[in-house]
């Protein structure tokens, strides 16, 4: 199985699980509330508005779903910043 | 304006309150107050003004009077946008002028509240209707910003989702919880106001300290970043506050306000949004810098107004009213 | 029940700010109060209803009167989730019939503190131990929901770990904070109540205000999982609380209660738990529904109660006691 | 080396601990307050009570431990929900 | 010391809210106040305590007796640490003794509030410049600990960074926060706090007793944890505390203290750290055990005064102030 | 790419964040109060002072930077506690 991570401006945190409401992942996982720094320079949560905050969130899928999610992902990285990391894990079954 | 009215001003807990912040940062102390105990504070403060305005305006009833003020108030967050855009198009690209002229636009609470409190340290009232006023005021400068774009920027893909951004404009948070406040405050008038005083009533000044120890930290944050927004905008942070003040006394003596509904007006529109405008222009003007607009309005417009501008809107008015 | 008595409910801060938070949801305005800020609210409330019963109590004393209201209040916390069982298992599994049976035996410390405030607003009073009932009506109905799952379920494996259960039952947090504030309260009398009530009495309304804002924003949220819930939960969510109010009225008046205990208790026994219940029920009977009994909780009983159940079960009480 | 993450839900993370402290880990990391959706539905962690708010955890170990962990995590997971991972990492010695 | 003293300290709904906490742990409920709750109360008792030290030093104003004070508080700041240096040293190693005697050397702020509000209650004042000298207690420990871990220990590479030293001992927030709202209140005087009494004076006790309900949880999870610390350190942690508060006691008694202010002085010396040193001593001499020092302040030394040291040094202070 | 991840003590984020800065990573990102359990014992979080709290942070980089992070790491690591974990990722360009 794949493993996708996103890091994600937190007023974009939405726009980020439609996608994958939309590739139908089984699920996902969201840590709000972290901060960063990248292109878009700092991002130390503190203002009063959400701006400068970042989410991080995570889901398993197969490989094919990955690359789904990769690809329309992509537009809204651009525009708005973030990372998107695609890894190999095991997803042990119950 | 006379040193010992700004000496009056600075002098009081919340305005020494948010120098205490400030300089926690310069002197890097690692003072800070932790989310989300800014978003208590700042609620607080929310619904305290929302449910006194409403209560004010149940006894003093929504005159002709009242109705004049909400028609300037209208009437001036749809010019400020404006005439700031074209002005900041002198330097800057499209995206930021956007972003920047609907942040001046709109208004900030916590500048309204302590120029409240300043007034009232000084004996001078200002009606219920005036917290009406602001609430209308947060709104316009998000959507007309917008049209700017639409007017001016080359956009083709991507297109602005009107509906979307009707609701952040007169729907998001701080908007809805004045406006609700406002209304419970009205229908529960008198009674009502009386079983809140106690928690939003008597301690409002002491949770409006709180509250600017934590702005101060905020506002010291960004200060680091004041050089890279460049002197231009810098100017601009403090001219145009200035400008907005006096149009807005002129306009309220040209139309014969009490001198307490001046001030507070002038106020309004000196005050730049560091909340509900920086959030929306984020998300709708993603290509706009958003250290550019929250560094102005928060480190360089708010600061200037608790300390300088407030003393100095209220003598000009003091001048004009006698 | 006149429309004025029910009016005069609704126009009310709390209850407005009640409805001011469900909007917030159905308006999609992003409005939240962010965890863990209805945490300092709830645990404010369950300390301010615990000293004040305690001191209330430390004035009347324990007396045979006080014992009776117990003795009442046991009852009720044992006798509603059995009923309550036998009616659910008409339509849903043993699980869930558990898990919302034990949900509804308990009790709502908001609902209750939410009918002081309507009974304080008409000048009515009622008992200090009344506060002691309510922590008493807490634990019960989670003992009672596990002794059916042992009776009627055929689980084998993973048999229910009774201490822990007990543990759960009478040492969750909420029951520990009333009971043990209570007993502060109780001990430190009048002098440790002048102490407390500038914190705890005097913004007790405001505070209440504040957190059903969060309870109006929290069950709006579940409002749309209301029709998955289906019809027979939702006419089960409204009607038992008003089984159970009537019922508890007519035991008051067998057993003589004063009217505003009678309709105090009235309201114990229509609440439904919402906070320490579900918790325990999501850890011992892992098989129910959590979006069942929270939703049917929150989002139907806690509202019905708060804007109709409070004035109905007050004109039945008044009509009867005169 | 291996690294076994799990989510599970708020209210079962002391019995998750427990495996792993059963399993004699040289630690664990914890990350309270995760939001997620899987197939019990959204978990958005705004209630009260901590119902219906997850818990992300992540310890690094052997093989052979990971394995005896995923082992034993299974029937948690089973009754609770949550999910269990496992990847390869380099831990860093010092 | 008489019981009925001892009684009426614990009688007291603060104290009693510490132990409520404490029995939440040992009784396994699952009660805690999430962060950053506990931040919202320590940084409101500081800004409290500040405030109004600072209002009462305007009405006093700073005089030949204010400044003995002040240099008797400096005197055993530096003292204390010293000689709790040389009697841990005959035990422990040097990064331990250092961190441990830093901990003792500095002053706990809830310890002072309470003793404060303890004096209230039995009709006893003390001078406002004492929050001026628990502000100047707060540092010189941690320069003192660092000065011994020079001379005593054989670090050669990663040697101390002086300038990062003083920063954390002067400006850590703390003490800035102290020390701010402190010049703030004096500047501002009776006006000022006229406006800030309502949130920083009323509310005071109750506020006080939310935060001892969590100091009482803390304290509690590191009960488990005393038996590690070994009988030595138990009984330092006693002892000292008693042996500080009669030296400083004497010293009050010879340089002619109101009784007040010698019993606020006596419990400054007799209190610990636990936010500040431990916060400064993680970073300075991470070779140090931080469950060490903090578990002993936090779960010996605290209760120990809250419950019977209080009461203690008043008998003792009241024995020879007659 | 490699992700590097590291749990260190809250005290010390500033100094682990500067190593990062150092070795000029392209960005990282940080999920402050996180709790845990390794040699120096449990770190539950819940002092007022930020001792016994861990921060969780990641950065992704080449290999060569990941070493050199994980090399200048260790003294820190050593002196204050913490973990450091080197794994494999594809970092999805936008
Ligand atoms: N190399 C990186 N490693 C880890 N996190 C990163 C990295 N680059 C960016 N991020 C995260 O993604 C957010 C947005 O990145 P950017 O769009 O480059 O500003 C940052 O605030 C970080 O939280
Ligand atoms: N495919 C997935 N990817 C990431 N997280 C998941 C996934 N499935 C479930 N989860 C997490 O595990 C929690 C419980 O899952 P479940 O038991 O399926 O409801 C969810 O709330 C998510 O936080
Ligand atoms: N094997 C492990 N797996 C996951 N996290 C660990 C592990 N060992 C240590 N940690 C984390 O690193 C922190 C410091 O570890 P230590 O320095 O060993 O006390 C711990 O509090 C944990 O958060
Ligand atoms: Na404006
Ligand atoms: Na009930
Ligand atoms: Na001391």
């Amino acid at each position: 199985m794949k493993k996708v991570e996103i890091v994600v401006d937190s007023v974009y945190l939405s726009r980020a699980l439609e996608i994958l409401e939309k590739s139908q992942v089984s699920g996902y996982t969201v840590v709000r509330d972290v901060l960063g720094k990248g292109e878009r320079g700092l991002m130390r949560g503190d203002e009063l508005a959400d701006v400068f905050k970042n989410s991080y969130l995570f889901t398993v899928c197969d490989e094919e779903t990955a690359l789904k999610i990769a690809e329309e992902i992509k537009p809204l990285l651009k525009k708005a910043g973030g990372i998107c990391l695609l890894s190999d894990v095991v997803w042990v079954p119950h | 304006m006379g040193a010992e009215l700004l000496l009056q001003n600075v002098l009081n807990p919340p305005v020494l309150m948010f120098l205490l912040g400030l300089g926690a940062v310069l002197l890097k102390t690692e003072l800070e107050i932790p989310q989300p105990l800014p978003k208590l504070f700042s609620l607080y403060l929310l619904i305290a003004i929302g449910l006194h305005g409403g209560y004010e305006l149940s006894k003093s009833g929504i005159t002709a009077d009242v109705l004049k003020v909400l028609l300037l108030a209208m009437l001036m967050a749809i010019a400020v946008p404006i005439y700031a855009f074209f002005i900041l198009r002198l330097k800057l690209d499209v995206y930021n002028a956007v972003a920047i002229s609907a942040t001046y636009g709109s208004i900030s609470a916590v500048t309204f509240i302590t120029a409240g409190s300043f007034l009232n340290s000084i004996g001078v009232s200002y009606g219920g209707y005036m917290v009406a006023a602001m609430t209308l005021m947060e709104s316009p400068a998000i959507i007309i910003g917008l049209v700017m774009l639409c007017l001016f920027a080359k956009r083709n893909s991507d297109r602005i989702n009107w509906a979307e951004v009707f609701r952040e404009a007169f729907l998001n948070p701080s908007v809805y919880i004045l406006m609700g406040t406002l209304i419970i405050g009205f229908l529960t008038g008198e009674k009502g106001w009386k079983a809140m005083d106690p928690l939003f009533g008597v301690l409002f000044k002491g949770m409006l300290a709180f509250f600017l120890l934590d702005m101060g930290i905020l506002a010291g944050r960004r200060i680091g970043e004041i050089r890279k927004v460049g002197v231009f905008l810098i100017a601009f942070g403090i001219l145009l506050p200035i400008f907005n003040a006096m149009v807005a006394i002129l306009l309220a003596k040209t139309f014969a306000l009490a001198k307490g509904d001046a001030f507070m007006f002038s106020v309004l529109c000196a005050s730049a949004s560091y909340i509900a405008v920086p959030a929306a222009m984020r998300l709708s003007v993603p290509e706009a810098n958003p250290s550019l607009y929250v560094t102005l309005s928060l480190a360089v417009t708010f600061p200037f107004n608790i300390a300088v501008g407030i003393p100095l809107y209220y003598s000009v008015t003091n001048t004009l009213w006698g």
